[in-house]
């Protein structure tokens, strides 16, 4: 499936932290320890682990706000050490961030329009006409261009960051748990953005998330982290029906199904439940 | 089935008042009951009382907000009307609450032991401090703290989020309580320790044989424990009636659209289904069905608009509050496709 | 606040969500918005406007003179005489115009105070707060230094080596007082550096000055603003006190502080030449306690904490 | 541990070796004072005598290296210029008793009153007692110090003839400049800590408290309190200099004869060395106060004590 | 406070508020401000004392002579005094004192005796004083240096003996608590007659407003208040009993620059200010309009010699004449120290001068600033407000200072230093004749603008017997409390 040249490639990464504590001295987390990963053009790739584990640390780098240990990061076949400064800032441009919390990551002061035509202001290649094509790609109307941040909703919030993103015209998009802060019956709102903005820009997603269901939904290919290593990477289906490493296999277990026919104490079904029929086998 | 009602919620009114002074319904007319031994589930999205409903069983309101009208019963007993006095007796001894954030749920500054132990002597009849701190270890070890006596003399920081939690429960299940009200108790916590923590609840159920009011967003955690459903919308109760009915033949388009937006493999290839839009601000709830705005039931008229519709039986114990709770199922099947 | 009504759902393209105005989210940080005011905070805007009115309103009056002398006129009592309606002071001045024109001076100092200290005081915790590193040690070691010095101490060594005027003891206050809004401002500008939304435009190539102007000034103005008004009444006592013990405003130009340390010599005989002056201090004092008190404490103690995560 | 102190004490003597900087600075501004030292019929030699045996005829940054070095070596602060071969720190430090025992008085009794206010508020959960309290307590700030003094003594020496109006000989003495201070700090704190029970009170673990069945009493002063007095004790710490400043005011008032006193008459008598001490031993004063603050809060809070 | 003692038993302790403490350590040899001579008067014994009035009178000293030119003057001593420590004092004791002044650079008394060669004692009653030029007031002179014990003095060393001194005085020393009080117990042995009081303790209250608090409320028994206070100490109860000092008020002139440099303006400046209506308001008639440098009650005060009047018309006159064109003049003063009311003096003056067309700058400062400027003698641009009140009683030291090359002396006129010089060689209405020509030449030159002669007021309980000297010293040996 993944055949397709790669737009991110992360080799051997190292990231580290040293922490004052206890009584005395210091000691060192290696908070990103050895991680590699190719994301390919057009695929969605999943990043879970548990609360801690070094994902945000890992995008963190790719980003250049933490520095690396050791280890490389190439974007677009080419390797960010051997750039300028300037050099890599153009090259990061091909690859944007999502943010978690859609109501910290909006300056509440700015208006929407301010918001998503600030990175074009910063490259010079500001127009109203874009700021307004790339929301109404967000499905958020042309009318409320002059809102604040605060005169939206979570869910919304979270298509005015995805547009800020875009507005670069990105290959990649890292999405650090963009619907964990959402509500149930937003969730799904912002996940058929993404599928759809994918489909029509041939983007390729670095999702992260704790949600299972929500990589399982979306991602191609799934890559599991513990303590700051890739416990496990493969095809989306073999990470969710054969898991090789044990982590993995708990993690999975884990998870609450959302169908009360799997209990022990389910009652002989009068028909089938609805969340069941959509699940297939499981 | 037909266990003694231990809870009784009817028609409770929670407000308080926005910055003109208007009174703001954040709790709108809500009833239930909770049987003894029964697990009821309160679902809804962020905001739509779930927190508040409970908080005013146990009269634990926050500042600012108050009960308006209602009625809430224990064991027969109206809680609203009773002495302070008697609503701490039946805290923790009979009632007890278990919150979101374990984080903080825990006295920073004092030992977790002492603080378990505190609620243990608190209701033990002149238990001695030996006593309740010994007490404070079994109820530890019997939440799977390891080590629980030495771990006793450790402050909250020095614990993680999961077992400052089964801190919390084993503080909770001290004196064996009638109702145990968790207000999304595993929501800051990971999958993996979420697990635990649930079977840690049935367990402690099971035990003491309590009913459980378990506040969450988790349809997953739903379908595994509920016995019964409340979904709460906006203030209202929107559905209520057990867990296989809920999920089955659920008989309100907004339990049919979460339902439906439930993310699943298969549904990778297709699209689950969104709800559109989101819910209203308490203080700015539109005049008819307060889900009307969002909702895409083919058959939703104009009364949807007008009229807020009441809650009305649909089967034995299966309750919806929507003009036109017979046009769901359909509905509910075909967004699920 | 303007407010915004909700469009219909029918007249949004379809793949618009609703967009129903939800309440401002519970964000210390956002929109600065006019909080309805409280009471209390309407008691405070009215005396601070009858102070405003009195102050502005009485210098520009025929006949008001507050240097005008007449020693056979002194110490009249208020509300006996008409042409003087306060009375007057020991050398027959007309104190209804000197506690205007005190008013004025006073004033004057505490906000020109006030304004260069939080400008200076902002611009220097948003580089130190944003840049951090040396820069940032030297700021928090010089607040180290200055909250270990009491300004009074240092104001009056000072006017004994180059003898007591106002500017000395604006110099002063200007020199120490902008610390406290130097904190607030790299506090408030430290925990937004790593906010999400001033990451976002940094990893799309923003420079820092683009980042601070954009992102963090208007974050910080709004805190330094509210630190700023709430301080007018502290620095209208400080400053009182500086001229009661002789290092600030000079005579024969009136000033509040002044004119209580003149009237207090007769405080038997002529209370009012004290207490006057003393109920408009009061008044100015209280009316912005009245005012600012809600965002006070809160301020503070939220300044604290950040600063303990960052110490920490 | 170790590296903390470490840390926190070249910290320390970093302020403390700038305040000497300035304070010395301070002094020099002036020019020498040899000739008010010697009054109004001191002939030039007398004057260029004095100035000699004050060193003040050497190069500045000698004189500065001198003073240094005498104080590194010897703990040498210099001899008052006016109280012949009396070591100024001496003098300085026979006043800080007083002035600690007037201070601490003051601002224990203002924040135990504020400490009781703010309980009272969060315990009756009355929103019409704490502006009360608030308005109370800033009318009362809104009063300079300086002239509410002399009503307390107008009142309550003067008119009623209850308490002795200056000086620290009476033990009763300390009531009313006590009371000054202790009034005025009173709404500080009331503010902070209401606010920072308030805060307090939001969190979680009240409400745990609440839920296993704790009084509103134990719960506003067993639980809350512990945790909103530590950042108020923070404060505390570091607005101790500017208190120590107000002292001046209060202790003239009251001709309490602590160090504000004798700060304010060694700058009149350009009594150079002392106003140095002086400035010196109010830094220290605030540095070890605010170290006291940090091992309290230690005490207190065992995350604190954790990261220190 | 030691009003409690109205019986005769119980012991008589008598608390004064007092301005300040000894500006230096209180050793009689060094230091020589006002708030030291007060305590010394009471420890120490000097060669002549000065009565209530102002007179000299014997003391140590029962008689002294001076030669023909006033070069050399001989002293006789008593023979029946004793110093506290049961040593007597004698001729030796004396030499000491007065060497020890001269080889102590930093002395305060050192200024007095700018004149004075050489001391000897031919025997242990006698003392002689050499002196390098003719100096016809040199008893006033001897008033003011308190003699200390040899043996004493030299086995303690300054800083030892004003912890710890030995006087012959009617009060011995029991504590001295830096910067709070200063306590003195009867000597039952002094030579005089013992006094009536059991302790006298200075305290130091140096606000106005504390101290005659403290009288009122009791815990001071007597206390300098300032003229604005007079009625309201008299209101509450207390005594307040009143001196004319030893001290003028006065403008002073730097006349070698600016606008003040034209002797019309100074003039007019004179001209200009109304003092009888000043010192009636500003100073609540607690004082007395001078004329001369010279207190009234100081000898070399001239009687009938007044000058210019006030005349406002005849300074705008003066001033066009000058061609004054509005050029500042600063006015200079102390908003606290020597000068009572002083800045409400400088505002009243500013305003009279203001007011026949002078423009002025109103500064205040400390007084050390103050003294620091006119002692620096180009700091000073223009006017100040200054006073001068010998303790010693007699108008040569003001004279000096003023019109003679001393510090307040800008003109440096040599038709006043002539007139300096030559009263210090003559005596009784010679000397007055002298003083005389003096004021007349001040008038004409308007070099220094007297204003006037302040009046010191004490706020006393009432029953405590003790009357204010003249030159604001307190004298405790007659003090008394009464039923
Ligand atoms: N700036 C930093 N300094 C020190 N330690 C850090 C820093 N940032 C992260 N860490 C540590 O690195 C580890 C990984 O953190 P990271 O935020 O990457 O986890 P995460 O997988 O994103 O967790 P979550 O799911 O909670 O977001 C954690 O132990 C964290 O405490
Ligand atoms: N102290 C309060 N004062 C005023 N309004 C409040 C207060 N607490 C909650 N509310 C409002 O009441 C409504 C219901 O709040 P509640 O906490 O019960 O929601 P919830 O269903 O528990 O949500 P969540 O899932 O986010 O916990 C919300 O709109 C909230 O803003
Ligand atoms: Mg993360
Ligand atoms: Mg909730």
């Amino acid at each position: 499936m993944s055949t397709s040249e790669p737009v991110l490639e992360i080799e051997d990464l190292h990231v580290r932290f040293t922490r004052r504590s206890g009584w005395r001295g210091r000691h060192v987390v290696d908070a990103v320890d050895g991680v590699s990963l190719t994301l390919h053009r057009g695929e969605t790739l999943g990043l879970v682990g548990e609360s801690g584990c070094g994902k945000s640390t890992l995008v963190r780098t790719v980003f250049g706000l933490n520095t690396p240990a050791s280890g490389d990061i190439r974007i677009l076949g080419t390797r960010l050490a051997d750039l300028s400064a300037l050099g890599q800032r153009r090259l990061r441009n091909r690859v944007q961030l999502v943010f978690q919390d859609p109501y910290s990551s909006l300056d509440p002061r700015l208006s929407v329009h301010d918001i998503v035509a600030e990175p074009l202001t910063i490259v010079g290649r500001y127009s109203k006409d874009r700021v307004v094509e790339l929301l109404e790609s967000v499905g958020i109307g042309a009318e409320t261009l002059r809102r604040t941040p605060a005169q939206f909703s979570g869910g919304q919030r979270q298509r005015i960051g995805i547009a800020r993103a875009l507005a670069l015209d990105p290959e990649v998009l890292v999405l650090d748990e963009p619907v964990s802060a959402l509500d149930v019956s937003v969730q799904a709102q912002v996940i058929n953005l993404l599928q759809d903005l994918q489909r029509e820009r041939q983007l390729s997603y670095l999702f992260i998330a704790h949600d299972l269901s929500v990589v399982r939904h979306l991602s191609d290919r799934v890559a599991v982290m513990r303590q700051g290593r890739i416990v496990e990477i493969g095809e989306r289906d073999q990470i969710f029906e054969r898991p090789s490493h044990e982590y993995t296999r708990t993690l999975l277990a884990a998870i609450p199904i959302p169908d009360p026919h799997l209990r022990a104490d389910a009652p002989p079904a009068p028909r089938p439940a609805l969340t069941r029929t959509n699940r297939g086998t499981s | 089935m037909t266990r003694e009602v231990l809870l009784r919620v009817d028609d409770l009114v929670v407000g308080t008042r926005d910055g003109e002074g208007r009174e703001v319904r954040l709790v709108d007319g809500v009833s239930f009951e909770i049987a003894e031994g029964e697990v009821l589930c309160v679902v809804g999205e962020s905001g739509s009382g779930k927190s508040l409903t409970m908080a005013a069983v146990l009269g634990l309101l926050p500042t600012g907000v108050e009960v308006l009208s209602g009625r809430v019963e224990y064991r027969g007993e109206d809680l609203l009307g009773a002495s302070e006095r008697r609503l701490r007796e039946l805290r923790g001894r009979r009632l007890a609450m278990i919150f979101q954030d374990p984080m903080t749920a825990l006295n920073p500054v004092k030992r977790v032991g002492a603080q378990i132990a505190r609620a243990v002597r608190l209701h033990g009849d002149r238990m001695t401090r030996a006593e309740g701190d010994r007490r404070a270890a079994e109820l530890l070890a019997s939440v799977g703290v390891p080590d629980a006596a030495a771990r006793a003399r450790a402050y909250p920081h020095q614990w993680s989020g999961g077992m400052r939690q089964r801190a919390v429960i084993a503080a909770a299940i001290a004196h064996d309580p009638d109702l145990l009200v968790a207000d999304e108790p595993t929501t800051a916590l990971d999958v993996t320790i979420q697990a635990q923590i649930m079977e840690l609840l049935a367990e402690a159920r099971q035990r003491t044989g309590a009913a459980m009011a378990l506040i969450t967003h988790d349809l997953g955690l739903v379908a595994q424990t509920a016995d019964r459903i409340v979904i709460m919308y906006s203030g209202r109760i929107v559905e209520s009636g057990s867990v296989w009915e809920l999920f089955d033949t659920p008989r309100h388009p907004y339990t049919a659209g979460l339902l439906a937006s439930l993310l699943t493999a298969e549904s990778a290839s297709g699209r689950a289904y969104a709800i559109p839009g989101s819910p209203p601000q308490p203080a700015a709830r539109p005049a008819g069905c307060p889900f009307a705005p969002r909702c895409e039931l083919p058959t939703k008229s104009e009364r949807c608009r007008t009229d807020v519709p009441a809650l009305r039986a649909m089967a034995p114990g299966h309750t919806s509050a929507c003009h036109h709770a017979d046009s769901v199922s359909s509905f509910a099947q075909e967004v699920t496709r | 606040m303007t407010k915004h009504s909700a469009p219909s759902a029918a007249t949004l393209p379809a793949a618009s969500a609703v967009t129903t105005p939800v309440a401002p989210a519970p964000d210390t940080a956002a929109r600065f918005v006019w909080p309805r005011l409280r009471p209390t905070e309407w008691a405070g805007v009215g005396i601070l406007a009858v102070v405003a009115a009195f102050i502005l309103i009485v210098p520009i009056l025929p006949g008001s003179d507050p240097y005008a002398q007449d020693l056979s006129a002194s110490f009249i009592r208020p509300f006996t005489d008409g042409s003087h309606l306060l009375g007057t002071d020991m050398l027959g001045r007309d104190l209804a115009s000197r506690l205007a024109v005190g008013g004025q001076v006073s004033l004057g100092i505490v906000l020109f105070v006030v304004a260069i200290n939080a400008f200076v005081g902002m611009v220097m915790g948003m580089i130190a707060g944003y840049a951090g590193g040396r820069l940032d040690n030297l700021l928090m070691g010089w607040a180290d230094v200055q909250l270990a010095m009491p300004i009074i101490l240092v104001l009056i060594a000072l006017s004994a080596a180059l003898g007591p005027n106002v500017w000395l003891m604006i110099l002063t206050l200007a020199a120490t007082y902008w610390v406290g809004y130097a904190r607030v401002a790299r506090s408030t500008a430290m925990s937004l550096k790593g906010r999400d939304f001033v990451i976002a435009p940094r990893i799309q190539g923003a420079t820092p000055q683009w980042i601070v102007s954009t992102h963090i000034a208007p974050h910080v103005g709004v805190q330094v603003l509210i630190l700023a008004s709430a301080d007018i009444g502290g620095v209208l006592l400080l400053t009182s006190s500086f001229d009661y013990l002789g290092l600030g405003v000079q005579a024969p130009t009136p000033s509040w502080g002044l004119l209580i340390s003149e009237g207090q010599k007769y405080v038997r005989e002529a209370p009012h030449l004290a207490l006057i002056p003393g109920v408009a201090i009061f008044l100015v004092v209280i009316g912005v306690n009245l005012l600012s008190q809600r965002f006070t404490a809160e301020r503070e103690l939220s300044t604290l904490r950040r600063r303990k995560k960052v110490r920490s | 541990m170790g590296r903390l102190v470490a840390r926190r004490l070249t910290q320390a003597l970093a302020t403390i070796f700038v305040v000497v900087t300035i304070a010395f600075a301070l002094g020099r501004l002036s020019g020498s004072p040899a000739a008010l030292l010697l009054g109004d019929n001191a002939s030039r030699e007398q004057i260029d005598a004095l100035n000699a045996s004050l060193g003040f005829d050497q190069p500045l940054w000698k004189q500065y290296i001198d003073y240094l070095v005498g104080i590194v070596t010897r703990g040498d602060f210099g001899d008052s210029y006016r109280q012949r071969g009396v070591p100024s720190m001496q003098l300085v430090l026979e006043r800080v008793p007083a002035s600690l025992h007037l201070g601490a008085v003051g601002l224990v009794a203002g924040v135990l009153l504020a400490g009781v206010a703010a309980v009272a508020v969060h315990l009756t959960r009355s929103s019409g007692l704490r502006t009360a309290l608030l308005t109370v307590g800033s009318a009362r700030q809104a009063v300079p110090d300086f002239f509410f003094g002399l009503l307390l003594v107008l009142v309550f020496s003067v008119a009623l003839g209850l308490l002795p109006s200056l000086g620290n000989r009476d033990p009763l003495a300390i009531v009313m400049p006590a009371a000054t201070i202790a009034t005025a700090q009173f709404v500080v704190y009331l503010r902070l800590l209401d606010n920072s029970l308030g805060e307090q009170s939001r969190l979680d673990y009240s409400r745990t408290a609440y839920a296993r069945g704790e009084s509103r009493f134990s719960v506003v002063v067993s639980e809350l309190l512990p945790n909103a007095l530590l950042p108020v004790l923070t404060i505390a710490g570091i607005s101790l200099g500017s208190f120590l400043g107000g002292l001046v005011i209060v202790e003239n008032v009251f001709a309490w004869p602590g160090l504000g006193q004798l700060m304010l008459s060694a700058v009149y008598a350009r009594d150079f060395p002392v106003v140095q001490s002086g400035l010196i031993v109010v830094a220290a004063l605030f540095i070890l106060s605010n170290a006291l603050v940090d091992v309290v809060s230690a005490l207190v809070d065992p995350r604190v004590r954790r990261l220190a | 406070g030691g009003s409690d003692a109205g019986s005769t038993s119980a012991p008589q302790n008598l608390t004064i508020g007092v301005v300040a403490e000894p500006e230096k350590s209180p050793d009689p040899i060094i230091d020589g401000s006002l708030a030291g001579y007060n305590i010394y008067y009471n420890l120490f014994d000097q060669l002549t004392v000065l009565d209530a009035d102002g007179a000299i009178q014997p003391s140590l000293a029962t008689s002294w002579t001076p030669n023909d030119d006033f070069t050399q003057w001989t002293f006789t001593l008593r023979d029946d005094v004793k110093f506290q420590d049961g040593e007597p004092l004698t001729a030796a004791d004396v030499v000491f004192t007065y060497e020890t002044v001269l080889h102590t650079p930093d002395s305060d008394n050192l200024g007095y005796m700018d004149m004075l060669e050489s001391v000897s004692a031919p025997d242990d009653h006698t003392v002689v004083f050499d002196l390098d030029s003719s100096f016809s007031p040199w008893p006033s002179i001897t008033t003011a240096q308190s003699i200390v014990p040899e043996k004493v003095y030299t086995a303690l060393g300054s800083e030892g003996f004003a912890a710890a001194p030995v006087g012959s005085g009617p009060f011995s020393f029991v504590s001295w608590n830096r910067g709070v009080d200063y306590v003195l117990k009867r000597n039952d042995d002094y030579w005089g007659g013992a006094p009536k009081i059991d302790t006298l303790t200075f305290q130091t209250v140096s606000d106005e407003e504390a101290r005659l608090n403290g009288v009122i409320s009791g815990s001071l028994d007597v206390a300098l208040i300032s003229p604005n206070q007079v009625t309201s100490a008299e209101g509450s109860g207390v005594d307040v009993r009143s001196r004319a000092a030893n001290g003028t008020t006065f403008l002073g002139i730097n006349s070698t620059a600016g606008p003040l440099a034209d002797e019309r303006i100074r003039q007019a400046v004179w001209h200009a200010i109304d003092r009888e209506a000043l010192v009636k308001t500003v100073l609540s008639g607690r004082a007395v309009a001078n004329d001369q440098i010279i207190a009234a009650n100081v000898a070399g005060y001239v009687s009938d010699a007044t000058g210019p009047g006030y005349d406002p018309a005849a300074a705008k006159a003066l001033l066009t004449a000058a061609g004054y064109t509005g050029e500042a003049i600063p006015l200079e003063y102390a908003t606290s120290g020597r000068i009572p009311m002083s800045a409400e003096v400088a505002q009243a003056i500013a305003g009279y001068l203001e007011a026949v067309g002078i423009t002025v700058t109103l500064s205040g400062m400390d007084q050390s600033t103050l003294s620091s400027r006119i002692y620096s003698t180009v700091d000073m641009k223009g006017l100040y407000l200054n006073t001068w009140a010998p303790s010693t009683m007699d108008g040569d030291m003001p004279a000096t200072n003023l019109f003679a090359g001393g510090q307040n002396d800008y003109a440096k006129s040599p038709e006043t230093a002539a007139l300096v010089a030559k009263q210090r060689t003559v005596a009784g209405d010679d000397r007055i004749a002298v003083f005389r020509a003096l004021a007349e030449a001040n008038f004409q030159g308007a070099y220094i603008v007297p204003l006037f002669t302040p009046e010191a007021d004490y706020a006393v309980s009432p029953k405590v017997t003790w009357t204010p000297r003249v030159d604001g010293l307190f004298d405790l040996s007659d003090a008394a409390f009464t039923g």
